[in-house]
């Protein structure tokens, strides 16, 4: 039953398979590793509509290039670090997200409208998008594979508590957990709580503590490690 | 439509697999295929509901092997052929001439859809302010999911169908409804309530006590609840 | 899309695909006809079970040979045409289906309780089992692939006069549909309708026109054709 | 549990494949299966719906690829090793050895379940006549189905949750109770009843006209309609 449930990235294309083992009595079948069918595919399609002028293949690079160097969790964190800093800042971010981020310089496709949902000492939120991925990309960049998940798509609307104790993060029976499905176009950011023991940290070093996993909500921003 | 896509509830799928130091892009061709979507986006092919109605359109089991990416391939590849812009024996042919090492390609034929005219062009976002609407709801209002199962595209979940809630929210801009505007037949805009779902309402004796579930709904999905 | 729906036998292992075409890609990967990794499994299993005293192959013979030569749609056609030469029989059918099918001689496993549902001109009857593909093995033998395929299944409670239609049964829409989702324990006998033109007709030539898909109910029983 | 085998209403499979001049079996192997299947049901080792859960536990994706004897070999295997009648691990030194050419196969080790004492024998059949219940439905009574979502084994199909039916026939025979017998844990013998839907209830305005659907539901999925 091995990595179906991952559901994301380079399957074989006879994948994992809990009868895999009776592949070795196939005659002529090769284990031999080879170009995944996607790759072969993707750069035909690629190199074609590249010859047709429909995409400019110096446009894809940028785009992956943005997207793997320029964009991701720490633009979140810049948010999530000011709004703790800056209590104006905190209120118009919590009134309309997009706006507030804007005043960051942070924006970008598929966000058309952000709502930041606060967590306290009685309710917790967490995001989901049961139906395909959605996820706010400008402020988190790309989602990983586990938020893709068949997993925790399926899961996490039925038993958020659940699983929430799996991927680490038990929370108090009392404590009321709100699952947000963003299955609309408005997007969604957990505004994790501040830990205590960071009275005197600059906004810089707050931002360095926020991690992308408390921004969805399964993990709680962890207090900064004493120096012994 | 009631497909394999819309996973909210189901058993069956094991833990959340978690890993450690995940890359961006898991191999090359995920962050081509990503970011070539990103480029056909803003071409005016289709649109945002299309794509999405195109992935659900695979058979359930390509669409549980194929990974997330390879979802977006597929639909890529369905989509341009169906709009006349690639074609899929063009795709296969360059495969095959590739795997023969001839040493040039066939030309590609003249004839497709491509470019666009202004006329053609399909418009991408989901918000139309420049189409006031006045919301029916109101927050507090308690409200009742449609019983919706036609075949199209959809954003209104199996999961909450026939369920009761409370509006928390009214996004009273006038947004797009994806289940006519993935098949390119109207805009409908309309105002997208958060619903707030007791999880007891929803899962009965199975719910996690404690634990409310907010969705985003269409207006065309709810009714005043009755009850 | 090819055969994924028939979903039912001898799949490849790694089965059709829309990206098959690929394979010609993958070095080392042959299409030589291979013996599927069932049948090798299948062959080990039986043969330690039987080694360790669990099952007689022997007997896994005889069953295979008694559903492939002794049961089948002709039980069932036998039932149907007494019930139509018989009006007594078929009030005993209609009111217990398992004793009525035991006066015949007909009886077997999976079948603790049998309902026949009668067709009319105002109502046609049509069975499925969404949840496996429960059938009424002692009366109809073993179901065919179509009534196990994943298509059938989903389809036939949401969509009944669409998928008749496609199968070549065309409905007035002033017949009511019945379907029968046998999920529990209880299985169904469509009793189909008697074709105007065989009052002369014994009851063995009777039970020669009906045919399975008609006791299901995705058919009608034709009239004989009138020689020329 | 939720599964992709509790298929009723889903989209996306296409159209019905007809096969014309089917055979019983299509391969030697499947009629093995469903023989072995047959025997091994009247061993004691397990009850039917043990046998379906199983099943049902696959992984979607394989659920959907192996095909129906498939289904029924994999449920085979996991149920023998689970109840350490024959290990996983020796079918698959069986297969190596096989595969080696080896002349003469391992001992198979003596330690196994087998064979069963009376004790240790499962009951087949669903039908407990010997414990006579009283129906508290009776024909012409409106039900609604209760909206369970449990993990385990049901027969209680998702798209009659939480709908209302009129109970058309009462199988006032004393049944088990799929919900607990799968999991072992009590026959729980009580009526099973036909509940006729209208179309209309059950898929909105989706719903072709003229067509109601019949389903065997277990007392404990029903409860008296009050609205």
């Amino acid at each position: 039953m091995t990595n179906h449930d991952t559901d994301n990235h380079d399957h074989d294309h006879d994948h994992a398979h809990h009868h895999r083992h009776a592949d070795s009595e196939r005659p002529g079948h090769s284990h031999a590793p080879t170009k995944p069918w996607q790759a072969t595919r993707a750069e035909a399609v690629e190199a074609l509509l590249h010859e047709l002028g429909v995409i400019d293949s110096a446009r894809v690079d940028e785009i992956v290039q943005h997207y793997e160097e320029k964009v991701g969790p720490k633009t979140g964190a810049r948010v999530v670090a000011r709004a703790w800093t800056d209590p104006a800042f905190k209120q118009r971010l919590l009134a309309d997200g997009l706006a507030a981020c804007a005043e960051l310089g942070i924006g970008g496709p598929e966000t058309e409208l952000l709502h930041v949902v606060e967590n306290t000492d009685n309710v917790h939120n967490v995001i989901v998008c049961t139906l395909c991925s959605c996820y706010p990309w400008p402020v988190l960049g790309l989602p990983p594979a586990w938020y893709k998940s068949s997993a925790y798509r399926s899961r996490l609307v039925r038993e958020p508590r659940t699983v929430l104790a799996e991927m680490g993060l038990s929370l108090a029976p009392q404590v009321e957990i709100r699952v947000w499905d963003s299955v609309s176009e408005i997007r969604y950011l957990v505004l994790p709580q501040r830990p205590a023991g960071t009275e005197n940290m600059s906004e810089d070093e707050l931002a360095a503590l926020v991690r992308r996993n408390a921004m969805i909500g399964v993990a709680k921003v962890a207090a900064p490690e004493v120096p012994s | 439509m009631n497909g394999i896509h819309d996973m909210g509830g189901l058993h069956g799928f094991g833990e959340v697999p978690v890993e450690t130091d995940e890359p961006v892009f898991h191999a090359r061709w995920e962050g081509r295929i990503f970011a070539m979507t990103q480029v056909l986006d803003t071409t005016g092919i289709y649109n945002l509901d299309e794509h999405r109605h195109e992935i659900e359109l695979m058979h359930p089991a390509d669409y549980l092997r194929d990974g997330y990416y390879g979802r977006w391939l597929f639909a890529m590849e369905r989509i341009l052929d169906r709009k006349l812009i690639l074609r899929r024996t063009e795709v296969d042919r360059r495969l095959d001439e590739q795997a023969a090492n001839i040493p040039k390609f066939s030309t590609l034929t003249p004839q497709r859809q491509w470019p666009l005219t202004a006329q053609q062009k399909i418009r991408w976002g989901a918000q139309r302010p420049e189409e006031p609407i006045t919301p029916s709801f109101a927050v507090g209002d308690r409200v009742r999911v449609r019983n919706l199962h036609h075949s199209g595209h959809t954003r209104l979940t199996a999961y909450v169908r026939g369920r009761a809630g409370v509006v928390s929210k009214v996004n009273a801009e006038s947004w797009i409804y994806p289940d006519t505007r993935a098949h390119n037949v109207g805009d409908n805009p309309q105002a997208v309530y958060n619903v707030t779902f007791d999880a007891q309402e929803l899962w009965g004796d199975a719910a996690e006590p404690g634990t409310k579930i907010n969705v985003d709904l269409s207006e065309a999905y709810l009714e005043h609840d009755e009850t």
